[in-house]
């Protein structure tokens, strides 16, 4: 019982802040940059992610253990998982605008974007490389989750105090804030080796 | 047989998403009001964000529920709300046609200067210093926050005073200054020849006088120059009401800190300096 | 309801095709694939075992009881063989580095009791530091070690400048198989 | 029409560059850029998915129902991603294996859902391709040449042949992700600074 929960905590902590999915993987970059310009928005983008991709991964592991490994199928992977996911997006919206107009409203914005977030294909396919058990999976994808926000957050509030800073004119928008994206990536490597 | 199982077996999870899907979006379907998409059809499409709603699709919204102005894009200007109000059937009603205006003349020379800052360039930066480099807590800083927000380029620091100016041919009445500035002393007056008090200090006449020789002291002399009674005084701020004020100028004469102005009277240029 | 169908049916459509193209260019290239993967795999085994001409898969189990830590594992075992002949085993280790397990083979002559080489398959560790592990400059060093040897770092094994827990991880596979072989042969 | 074709071939290319003008399509180019020769490889397979796939949905653009209009976009792109993917994995398997994860990962390159969304399912066949070629070389220009700056420095080296002397210790910092951000942003204010220079 012990040793499974050290490897949750182990999968946690690697996830989220050792191979962070932005600083160290590069992946789901663009709305790391599209929508770290406001604490606020970051926070709901990060709430959006997080829901779609622990639904994502439990729907798509279940597909994948159960249907395509028994059956060999594994080339259609990719067409099956990202079709689960944009369906899973489209669902998600329907029922949320209906059911939860509070909370549609609150990350509805963002859901359209989440479709080719590159971050949730990406979190589903490592879920069944790893060969994770459906717990570990969900645990793995909401800690990938966990660490998707903390960066997004962070950035986020880098950039409202770099409103305040003079910036060159030439280095103002995006370069200063891959700049700023370079300094925290930096700060992340320290977390390497942390995980045996 | 290899090509057959995958066939059937993609196709099945197709028909299961595409039924769900459609038959999902049938009977949670949210009825959306018609008038919003046209709306947002007429509205630039630019999601520049400038009317502080989410989006052009966001602004949609609360225009067709009349949460919204009809001329609440700025960007889209006088062509956009005429086709607006049309549509929403407000013809002919008239919006008031907004614009930014300094509301402090505080410039150098003018306001006591009691530090020297030499920090951040930012008058958000400057504000976070307790009591700031000027004698007065309400004025305005002069380093041009309001210039670099403004999408439109209307804004600019007059050099001799070193106080911001607003174009009135290039201000759209975004309100993004009035947002940007930290002291508030930007604010959004109808787009027509007015008095007001350039002053915002709440501030007892002492402070005024010390920090500040176009100050409001509140000594209430307008108030009783006004031969419309358009002046009052209220919870210790002068008020000037549009409606009564037949623009004849007397209070401006008469004020002793020449802190009442006259505003939009030349080439839609606020006259900072009265 | 007749829309429901017409729009489930428009996604049918364009899955059923998409899936029959797929498992097309699945047929056609499966063959090449595993041929690639097979080659690869007989490759990389003749870069750690150069003098054999034949290698067999071997049932891990055969070794009795592995030393099964959390620092190293072991994955596939290969005999390797010239002229019909036993000359040496292959092992293919994972053993965990800086940045997560480094996976590699190592060849061991079982006559004279030697390394004949290493190669390292697949590895997360730092570019430009521990990812030297994986070049000749430090895997040179463990050709032609006897089996008898400490494969300590910093005793007979050199560590990658700045690289030490890679070179370590390099090193604990090598002692680890040595020690199997050695338990084999008594 | 050849006239238009040349419009949007070159817009793709300069005026919406889509990773440096429009900032779609980055997470790619910051991890396959530290060689060259993946690049490249990247490249030609995003040019391949995002031709096909416009191609495919500008074609059948006036049968898609709204409703299932985004799965049925990425059942087509993910067709041709893992056609890419598998044709890769049989002819050229160390370039597959060098890009991982981010073959893929195409399928959610921001660049070619855009793209099918923003143009290709609006307008006919040939100037969707026309698109879709200009945007696919805009991409692989930018990703070469951070590749290009990034194995120089980061191993000394072009096209895995050294072009520094053997004494050369590589730049880790280019090979680094941190040293992708930098290298991104940098690139962003020279391309800033030269349309400024350009014109004023």
């Amino acid at each position: 019982m012990s040793t499974e929960i050290l490897t949750l905590f182990k999968i946690i902590v690697s996830a989220a802040f050792v191979d962070n999915i932005i600083l160290a993987r590069y992946i789901g970059l663009c709305p790391y940059i599209g929508m770290s310009s406001s604490v606020a928005n970051s926070i709901g983008m990060g709430m959006a992610v997080t829901f779609v991709m622990v639904l994502a991964s439990i729907v798509t592991w279940v597909l994948w253990n159960f249907i395509f490994v028994p059956l060999g199928l594994e080339y259609l992977r990719i067409m099956v998982f990202i079709l689960v996911i944009a369906t899973l997006v489209q669902l998600v919206e329907i029922l949320l605008k209906k059911n939860v107009p509070n909370l549609y409203r609150a990350m509805g914005i963002y859901l359209p974007l989440i479709t080719t977030n590159c971050a949730i294909l990406a979190v589903t396919f490592l879920g069944v490389d790893y060969g994770y058990t459906l717990l570990q999976v969900v645990v793995y994808s909401i800690s990938v989750a966990l660490g998707f926000t903390v960066a997004l957050v962070l950035l986020a509030g880098i950039r409202e105090r770099l409103r305040l800073a003079r910036v060159p004119q030439f280095w103002q928008g995006y370069p200063i804030v891959f700049v700023a994206t370079c300094l925290l990536a930096i700060a992340f490597l320290g977390f390497k080796g942390l995980v045996k | 047989m290899n090509i057959l199982i995958p066939t059937v077996l993609v196709g099945a999870l197709g028909l299961a998403f595409g039924l769900m899907l459609s038959f999902l979006a049938k009977k949670f379907a949210v009825p959306v009001n018609p008038l919003v998409q046209e709306v947002e059809r007429v509205l630039p499409g630019a999601n520049c964000g400038a009317c502080g709603f989410p989006g052009c699709s966001g602004l949609a919204e609360k225009i067709a529920s009349g949460e919204a102005p009809v001329n609440a894009c700025p960007v889209g200007g006088p062509k956009v709300w005429a086709e607006l109000s049309r549509l929403l059937g407000q013809e002919g009603s008239s919006w008031e046609v907004k614009r930014a205006a300094v509301l402090c003349q505080g410039g150098k020379g003018v306001a006591q200067v009691v530090a020297e800052y030499s920090g951040v360039a930012s008058c958000k930066a400057a504000n976070l210093l307790p009591g700031s480099f000027k004698g007065c807590r309400f004025g305005c800083l002069g380093l041009g926050d309001c210039v670099r927000v403004c999408p439109f380029s209307a804004i600019h620091i007059d050099l001799e005073s070193g106080l911001p100016v607003v174009d009135w041919e290039k201000c759209t009445g975004c309100g993004k200054c009035v947002a940007e500035c930290p002291r508030k002393i930007l604010a959004l007056v109808p787009r027509k020849e007015q008095v007001t008090v350039a002053c915002v200090s709440p501030d007892s006449a002492r402070e005024v006088r010390k920090a500040c020789a176009r100050g409001c002291i509140k000594c209430q002399v307008c108030v009783r120059t006004c031969p419309e009674g358009a002046i009052t005084f209220e919870n210790g701020k002068i008020v000037i009401s549009r409606e009564k004020c037949t623009l004849c100028g007397l209070c401006i004469e008469k004020c002793p800190t020449h802190c009442i102005i006259r505003v939009g009277k030349t080439a839609a240029l606020l006259e900072v300096r009265g | 309801m007749k829309n429901i169908l017409r729009v489930a049916l428009a996604l049918t459509v364009v899955c059923v095709v998409a899936a029959c193209a797929l498992s097309v260019v699945h047929v056609v290239t499966k063959e090449k694939i595993a041929e690639e993967a097979k080659k690869e795999l007989k490759e990389a085994l003749g870069v750690v075992f150069p003098k054999a001409e034949t290698f067999t898969p071997l049932d891990l189990a055969a070794f009795g009881t592995l030393p099964e830590s959390k620092d190293i594992q072991f994955l596939e075992a290969y005999e390797a063989q010239s002229g019909g002949e036993r000359q040496g085993l292959v092992f293919k280790v994972a053993s965990t580095g800086y940045g997560g397990p480094i996976v590699l083979l190592v060849g061991v002559d079982t006559k004279e009791g030697k390394i004949t080489g290493l190669k390292v398959l697949e590895h997360q560790e730092t570019p430009g530091l521990g990812s030297n592990v994986a070049e000749a400059g430090f895997l040179s060093q463990f050709l032609g070690k006897s089996l008898e040897s400490p494969f300590r770092v910093g005793e007979d094994v050199q560590a990658v400048s700045g690289a030490t827990i890679s070179s370590r991880a390099v090193a604990r596979a090598c002692a680890k198989v040595a020690e199997i072989v050695r338990g084999e042969g008594r | 029409m050849m006239r238009e074709f040349w419009h949007y071939f070159r817009n793709g290319l300069l005026g919406e560059n889509p990773v440096l003008k429009l900032m779609i399509g980055l997470c790619s180019v910051l991890a396959v850029s530290v060689r060259v020769e993946n690049c490249l490889g990247m490249g030609a397979a995003v040019i391949f998915v995002l031709t096909c796939s416009s191609l495919v949905i500008s074609l059948i653009r006036n049968f898609v129902p709204n409703e299932v209009r985004i799965p049925i976009f990425i059942v087509v792109i993910s067709t041709f991603t893992t056609i890419v993917d598998l044709v890769m994995k049989a002819y050229l398997p160390p370039l597959s294996k060098a890009m991982g994860i981010f073959i893929p990962l195409i399928v959610v390159n921001c660049i070619i859902m855009a793209r099918a969304e923003a143009f290709a399912s609006r307008k006919p066949p040939l100037l969707a391709v026309a698109d879709a070629l200009g945007m696919g070389v805009g991409y692989t220009l930018v990703i070469t040449a951070i590749g290009v700056v990034r194995e120089l420095f980061g191993y000394g080296e072009i096209l895995s042949h050294p072009v520094f002397p053997r004494a050369y210790q590589g730049m880790m910092a280019m090979i680094l992700p941190p040293g992708a951000f930098l290298l991104i942003g940098i690139s962003i204010a020279l391309l800033n600074w030269s349309l400024k220079k350009v014109k004023p």
